[in-house]
């Protein structure tokens, strides 16, 4: 039954520590690595994290906007390589200024579909999702025949070239943050989802479209797909039978580690952001310290744990500091 | 594929109004899961008659009985609106835990003779640990279900790998297992595989414990809402704790089943099943939001799925036809189950 | 049933990477030559699912069973089932563990052909001079094959530990964006990694992407050449010996494989009994004997149709 | 003034599975009318005016505005057409902002045609808004962190915000104290006088009276009775609701001759921002009041009696025991019940049925064995007496899901859960939330019975006239402290008001 005794400043200090307990807490994880390799902290090798969490990272992002309706999309792998398939397959000649954005539209066209299932027929998303991932890896693998599938010269260059000195997934992983950290906080569209996610029944209610941005959401999913999809095959060159397989669990738990609820209305796109890059921070970390690749999950799911554990007890905490009060004490 | 519980308020009126027609009532009920399994079947009997012979029945009936005691326990936990996510690596780590002590191969021969009820004592104790450790940190330290399991999942997963290369020569796995245990995966008794027996127990027990005790009523009332049951005086942590060991009891008595039938002591054991069995229960009507779901359903969740599997590997087709296939057996399954839906609702 | 119309089934793990592929394409092709029928099942590396497959395979009194497997003792239970149903079964690259179930295994010899790609490595850089780093990309730790080719590299540079000094090794998992992340963050850590070598073929597009970035990507002969062993011997491996960015491959060889899965097939049916375990001894590749080897090697068959196709 | 009626419904049907609660309801209003809409629980207010915001398809009527037929498709068309509803059950999203919630339909934009959100001009919109309804919070203000009365204020606010000309208010005072209760009919005068049309919904009969030009009655779904204020009295409003009559707004209530034991005594309870120096003993049948303005920390009080939130120092006795570690299990070990004031967060499981919200407090009381095997007979047959008791307006309890009720019947089931686990220690924070006057009385009866039984009861409430016609004591809370305490015999009205407003701390500081 004891209230945290925090009075005045201290008690201020002590909200921005909890605040920030994330960002500390992922400061000591490179403190800790840098101690261990030398070549760790460096400016490099955070441009390598980067670029290796983009993918994620950006599938991560579209499914925040699922989550944020209490929504899920287990088909994003699918779809990821359905796109890789049909680029490689069939849009190996035209110019990268058309053929990605036609496969992104593939990608949109793949999330309305789940969308239509999920909004006009009520499906539960989770059945929907997981049929579709079914279905499309099926048709995908009915174009490729299971074989390897490989891209232009022009995508592969794509995938280790960098503008402005900043590589290019570097890019696609900013933009595509940046457009929807500005649409969840800035717009009309992007409060109606907290909304949603929140009660479906009020915000129907209060007159807002609950189907439309379902919709939305789902297709928002799907062209982050597509795009993390574009990237990750631009780095990895090829396309095998397995591309994407069972990325939803990373993307989910990416997602889910960056504090947005599976249960909807709480979280963003700056958390899931943040947990992508923590996971890749230590797969790289490990592989720097030339650790035993058994102990690879062990020390992940471990670093993983102590971070949720942070932030849930943070959050507790948080909560209690900041409780409004019915009496003004007089100190 | 919901269905609100046989409390629809469709069902007040029912008598009200004229006498549907039997196919519309079975569509209406409950049952449609069973109904499009018996749906399945009877177009695979078509294609491939031999899914109809009495050993085919027997295989998938034997089949599914581990998956439907992981999944009965997956269902304790999504009925409280938690979820387990390592109910795989649960199955994994039990298993190389549990064969080792039973194998001089590798394992711990100290117990050569010593009765295999130490090693089934192994796999219930892995089981109920990571269930327990779980459940701790869900409801001691407050952290989100799916996280929880998730970091439990990566890490005993590993462990499990871990664990076996370091005791085996060929770093794969436990095998050379005591005939009286493998005879727990694999034998009957006159013709009722033991498997069947031991998850007819599991379902009967988990089915009266729902439906039946203080207990069961309970972790409903946890999932339908958390705060009003706590201010209720249900001890909703320590209920949320039992609900994940549960979980973790049921992955260990599956893994003695899954273990027995393959002989051996593996530790990538059901590390591709999770979809299989949160999407049975899914499947069979339990909601991944809490407060719904019953042993039966998921029952018929699982005889589905595995119905519909087997179908696929009578047919012995492509990959690619496989995967379309099961995707689009279960989109159908879930579109005829959301009009049936809206078929109640409307009244 | 007369001898043109068997039923065979082809189980199989996984299709990752390119040798499973053309694996079960030329037995397709095959199969059909015979008259043979093919009916198939993919498992996804999971053994239960596996043995219902077989089970399947059972019901469908089909007349042999090939079977790939993840795990060596999973597979047994599997194997006296056959044996119960009067059903011959192959084991198609990978051999089951020993028991008293009857079957007979097809594999290439993975330690030993391991052990001279990275022998004749090991000459070619001695012959060079210089201290290596060296880098090995491990498969799934849970995959014997796996196990057994990383033994093969450890037997060969823990005996040269004068020259080469291992400073990285990558757990793929079999799995492409693991390598491409695992291998760009060990060149990191080590810049000067010149001495690299996968446990498959499949990861070499990562490998070359990841060695372009960091300007590694040299032929034999020009300065800053990685020393690059792989092993399968597919396709891409037999173009980039062409091309010389490639120094060795140890290959399983495919066809024979395959001919020696179906010949014992053929064998069990006559009432023969085969030998339970069937090396297919492979060989090692190099760009110095491509032209004498290459018509043995599957890769070099599948690059030729594509460069038609 | 007589303008003319510029909205008409006439007709309106609307059945739910299979069974018809509205049976040709129809009413017309003019500008700047005050229509008074009022029923027993379940009558059909909320259906109808449901149909009129849009949220509910009608099965069949008709509805005009301005001459033209009036269908809504949905919320959003009858906002747009000038209807605002402020709905019975609060429709707020608890994690959005103050500001947020008001503007969620439609931010203002930065600039034209680009979707960015002003910000800024959302802050001082919202400020201004909130100033009409007297509300003194900052606009970015999660909402999860207002109190019920607090949140009905913004609903209010919201509405006022969208510039309607037809504006339903589906009571809207039931978490509100007199105070705000007086503001909230100033606003609808200014409203009245702007010539907006108003639909006022409320159990409170006195004050449909003191507010509404006419009055419309329904029962059952039929409209049972219409007129304009002069030819209307309460009485006459309950005959017509009820179809009976009911002399007494209160039952009798006999203090008791001789008081019992404490069954429940505090001693300097404080709890840092919340409680100070709380100290007041319960004895065995007596009622004893709590009143205060909103935020006066009754409710904060009540859920540290519970052990809901902490406190940091305090003695506290059920029953004569000292309960060192307060939770809710263990105070209902000790007989005690808590009424929650939100019923739909902490009261009630919307998706189960009647009959499972009654059982879950008694549940361990009904389990046999070992193993807690339910009696379903037993429990079955005391859910269904309970059930009567509170006298619940549904069909078969045992299918009916509770979010299918209406809100005074959601609110009968969370007080027949409590009853069901017989308590000796009763705290109520605003029981009769919605309920109609016979069941308000039904209720009574009931606290009435739970006192003479020799329970205590701890009764919070907003309305004066509830607490001075049902308690023994009244203690007036303000700012967290006991202020004052009245006996029956000393209750005024005035001096209940006048110790709530107190201010001491402000002043002083
Ligand atoms: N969504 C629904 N599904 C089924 N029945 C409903 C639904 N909404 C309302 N009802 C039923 O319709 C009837 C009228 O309900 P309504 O909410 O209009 O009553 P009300 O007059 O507003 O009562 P209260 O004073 O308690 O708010 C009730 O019997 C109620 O149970
Ligand atoms: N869940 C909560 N979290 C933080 N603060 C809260 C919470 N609930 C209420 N408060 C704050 O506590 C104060 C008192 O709440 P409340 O208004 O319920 O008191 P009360 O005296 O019971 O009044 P009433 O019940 O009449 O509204 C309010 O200022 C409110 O902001
Ligand atoms: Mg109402
Ligand atoms: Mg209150």
């Amino acid at each position: 039954m004891s209230a945290v005794s925090a009075g005045g400043g201290n008690r201020s200090t002590t909200l921005f520590v909890l605040r920030n307990a994330p960002v500390l807490l992922f400061i000591v994880l490179l403190a800790c690595f840098g101690l261990m390799s030398d070549r760790f902290l460096t400016v490099t090798n955070f441009v390598n994290i980067v670029i290796q969490a983009a993918h994620i990272g950006i599938i991560a992002i579209g499914m925040t906007f699922v989550l944020l309706i209490g929504g899920i999309d287990l088909s994003i792998g699918a779809n990821m390589y359905i796109v890789a398939a049909v680029l490689g397959l069939f849009l190996k000649d035209l110019p990268l200024a058309i053929s990605f954005p036609l496969v992104t539209l593939i990608g949109l066209a793949f999330g309305a579909v789940n969308a239509w299932f999920i909004t006009r027929l009520r499906v539960a998303a989770f059945i929907t999702t997981l049929s579709t991932l079914f279905i499309g890896r099926g048709i995908a693998l009915y174009f490729s025949g299971n074989k390897m599938v490989g891209f232009s010269p022009e995508v592969l260059a794509l995938g280790r070239a960098s503008y402005f000195g900043v590589p290019s997934a570097i890019w696609g992983f900013a933009i595509v943050f940046i457009a929807a950290y500005v649409t969840l906080s800035q717009t009309t569209f992007g409060r109606q989802i907290y909304a949603v996610g929140a009660d479906p029944d009020a915000a129907g209610k209060a007159g807002i479209d609950v189907r439309r941005i379902v919709f939305s959401v789902y297709c928002i999913a799907g062209v982050c797909a597509a795009i993390g999809g574009l990237i990750s095959l631009s780095q990895v060159a090829v396309a095998s039978s397995t591309f994407g397989f069972q990325k939803e669990f990373p993307v989910i738990a990416a997602t889910v580690l960056g504090g947005t609820s599976l249960f909807g209305g709480r979280g963003g796109v700056l958390g899931t952001v943040f947990g992508a890059v923590l996971i890749q921070t230590v797969e790289n970390g490990l592989v720097m310290t030339n650790a035993d690749p058994y102990l690879y999950p062990l020390v992940i799911s471990i670093i993983i744990f102590i971070a949720v554990f942070i932030d849930s007890s943070r959050n507790s905490i948080l909560e209690r500091l900041e409780r409004r009060q019915i009496r003004v004490e007089r100190v | 594929m919901s269905s609100t519980q046989s409390i629809t308020p469709g069902s007040a009126a029912e008598a009200t109004r004229p006498q549907r027609s039997f196919a519309v009532r079975l569509l209406m009920s409950e049952y449609l899961v069973l109904v499009l399994t018996a749906i399945y079947f009877l177009v695979m009997w078509a294609l491939v008659p031999s899914i109809a012979t009495a050993d085919t029945l027997l295989d998938i009936l034997a089949a599914m009985m581990p998956l439907l005691v992981v999944a009965i326990g997956q269902t304790f936990v999504l009925i409280v609106a938690g979820i387990d996510l390592a109910a795989p690596s649960i199955l994994a780590a039990a298993s190389v835990a549990g064969a080792s002590m039973m194998t001089g191969e590798g394992g711990f021969a100290l117990f050569t003779g010593v009765p295999i009820g130490v090693g089934i004592l192994a796999f219930v104790g892995v089981g109920l640990l990571i269930g327990l450790l779980n459940g701790v940190c869900v409801t001691r330290l407050g952290m989100p279900p799916f996280i929880v399991t998730l970091t439990t999942m990566m890490f005993f997963s590993g462990f499990a790998l871990f664990y076996t290369s370091a005791l085996t020569d060929d770093g794969s796995s436990f095998g050379d297992l005591p005939s009286a245990f493998v005879a727990i995966g694999q034998g009957t008794w006159h013709g009722v595989p033991y498997s069947l027996a031991l998850a007819g127990a599991v379902m009967l027990v988990a089915h009266l414990t729902l439906s039946r005790t203080v207990f069961g009523s309970w972790l409903y009332a946890i999932g339908r809402n958390p705060r009003a049951a706590a201010i209720s005086g249900v001890p909703v942590r320590r209920a949320v704790l039992w609900a994940f060991v549960i979980s973790g009891l049921c992955g260990g008595i599956a893994s003695i089943i899954y273990t027995g039938r393959l002989e051996t002591g593996t530790p990538v054991l059901g590390q591709r099943i999770l979809l299989d069995i949160v999407g049975s229960a899914v499947i069979g009507g339990v909601s991944l939001f809490g407060g719904k779901g019953r042993v039966t359903w998921t029952l018929y969740g699982v005889l589905f799925l595995s119905v519909v599997d087997k179908g696929l590997q009578l047919l012995g087709l492509d990959l690619a036809s496989v995967f379309a296939i099961k995707g689009l057996v279960i989109l159908s399954a879930a579109v005829l189950d959301a009009v049936r839906h809206r078929l109640t609702l409307r009244g | 049933k007369a001898e043109g119309s068997k039923t065979v089934a082809l189980l199989f793990d996984s299709l990752v990477s390119p040798f499973w592929v053309s694996g079960i394409e030329i037995m397709r092709e095959k199969a059909k030559a015979k008259g043979w029928t093919t009916l198939e099942n993919i498992s996804n590396f999971d053994d239960n699912k596996q043995f219902e497959q077989v089970k399947a395979m059972i019901s469908r009194k089909v007349d042999g069973i090939l079977i790939i497997q993840t795990d060596a003792k999973a597979v047994i239970p599997a194997i006296r089932a056959a044996n119960a149903a009067n059903i011959p079964m192959v084991h198609f690259n990978r051999p089951p563990a020993k028991s008293d179930a009857y079957s007979v295994a097809i594999q290439a010899d993975n330690r030993k052909i391991m052990q001279d790609t990275v022998g004749f490595m090991v000459a070619k850089a001695k012959k060079q001079g210089g201290k290596y780093k060296a880098c090995i990309l491990i498969g799934d730790l849970g995959d014997v094959n796996a196990i057994q080719r990383r033994d093969g590299f450890f037997d060969v540079v823990n005996a040269n530990k004068d020259i080469i000094d291992v400073v990285a090794r990558v757990s793929t998992e079999w799995n492409a964006d693991k390598a491409f992340a695992g291998l760009t963050n060990a060149i990191q850590a080590n810049p000067d990694i010149n001495f690299l070598v996968t446990s498959s073929d499949f990861l070499h597009p990562q490998i070359e992407q990841v060695l372009k970035s960091a300007n590694k990507w040299h032929k034999t002969g020009e300065a800053g050449h990685v020393l690059f062993g792989g092993f399968d011997g597919d396709e891409g491996a037999y173009a980039r010996l062409q091309d010389g960015y490639l120094d060795a491959c140890g290959v399983q060889n495919l066809f024979l494989e395959v001919d020696m899965a179906f010949g014992a097939f053929e064998d069990l049916w006559a009432g023969k009994k085969p030998e339970k375990l069937l090396l297919d001894p492979g060989f090692v590749i190099t760009q110095e004997d491509l032209m004498a080897k290459r018509d043995q090697m599957w890769g070099y068959t599948v690059w030729k149709k594509m460069q038609k196709g | 003034m007589t303008a003319a009626p510029f909205f008409e419904a006439s007709g309106l049907c609307k059945s739910f599975f299979g069974v018809q609660v509205l049976h040709g309801m129809g009413f017309t209003l003019r500008p700047g009318q005050v229509l008074g809409l009022v029923g027993e629980n379940g009558s059909g207010k909320s259906t109808t005016m449901n149909i009129l915001g849009g949220v509910l398809p009608m099965d069949a009527g008709r509805m005009t505005l301005d001459g033209a037929d009036y269908h809504p498709r949905g919320p959003r068309e009858a906002e747009a057409r000038g209807i605002a509803f402020i709905h019975q059950e609060l429709n707020l999203f608890r994690n959005l902002s103050v500001a947020e919630n008001l503007f969620i339909t439609g931010f203002p934009k930065r600039i034209k045609g680009l979707p960015f959100i002003d910000r800024g001009r959302v802050a001082a919109r919202t400020q201004e808004l909130l100033k009409a309804v007297d509300l003194d919070i900052a606009p970015n203000t999660p909402v999860s962190r207002l109190s019920q009365g607090e949140r009905q204020l913004v609903e209010i606010a919201k509405a006022l915000g969208a510039n309607a000309r037809i504006m339903i208010f589906d009571e809207p005072t039931t978490s509100l104290t007199t105070r705000e209760t007086d503001r909230l009919f100033d606003i609808i005068g200014r409203l009245q006088r702007q010539g907006i049309a108003i639909i006022y919904i409320s159990h409170i009969l006195g004050d449909v009276m003191r507010l509404c030009d006419d009055i419309v009655v329904l029962r059952d779904g039929h409209k049972v009775g219409q007129a304009a204020r002069a030819d209307m009295t309460i009485e006459k409003m309950i005959t017509l609701m009820v179809g009976r009559t009911i002399d007494q707004m209160f039952p009798p209530r006999e203090p008791p001759v001789t008081l019992g034991a404490p069954v429940l005594e505090v001693r300097g309870l404080n709890q840092r921002g919340m409680v100070k120096d709380i100290g007041f003993t319960l004895r065995a049948g007596e009622v004893l009041g709590i009143s205060g303005l909103m935020g006066a920390g009754r409710s904060e009080l009540a859920r540290i009696l519970f052990g809901m939130d902490p406190h940091e120092s305090g003695d506290i006795r059920i029953g004569g025991t000292q309960v060192r570690e307060l939770s809710p299990a263990a105070c209902m070990d000790h007989g005690m019940a808590f009424l929650t004031e939100d019923r739909r967060a902490e009261g009630l499981m919307m998706e189960a049925s009647i009959a499972d919200n009654i059982a879950l407090a008694s549940l361990p009381k009904f389990g046999r064995s070992w193993a807690g095997f339910i009696e379903r007979t037993r429990l079955g047959d005391e859910v269904q007496r309970i059930s009567g008791a509170v006298r619940i307006n549904a069909r078969d309890i045992q299918r009916t899901l509770v979010k299918n009720l209406s809100g005074g019947n959601q609110q009968k089931a969370v007080i027949g859960k409590w009853l069901l686990h017989e308590p000796r220690v009763f705290i109520l924070d605003e029981p009769t939330r919605g309920i109609d006057v016979g069941a308000k009385y039904e209720v009574y009866k009931i606290i009435n019975q739970l006192a003479a039984d020799g329970a205590g009861v701890l009764f919070i409430s907003s309305e004066i006239e509830e607490l001075t016609g049902m308690c023994d004591r009244i203690m007036v809370m303000a700012q967290g402290e006991i202020r004052a305490e009245f006996p029956r015999a000393g209750f005024d009205r005035e001096a209940i008001l006048r110790a709530a407003m107190w201010h001491g701390m402000k002043e002083t500081a």
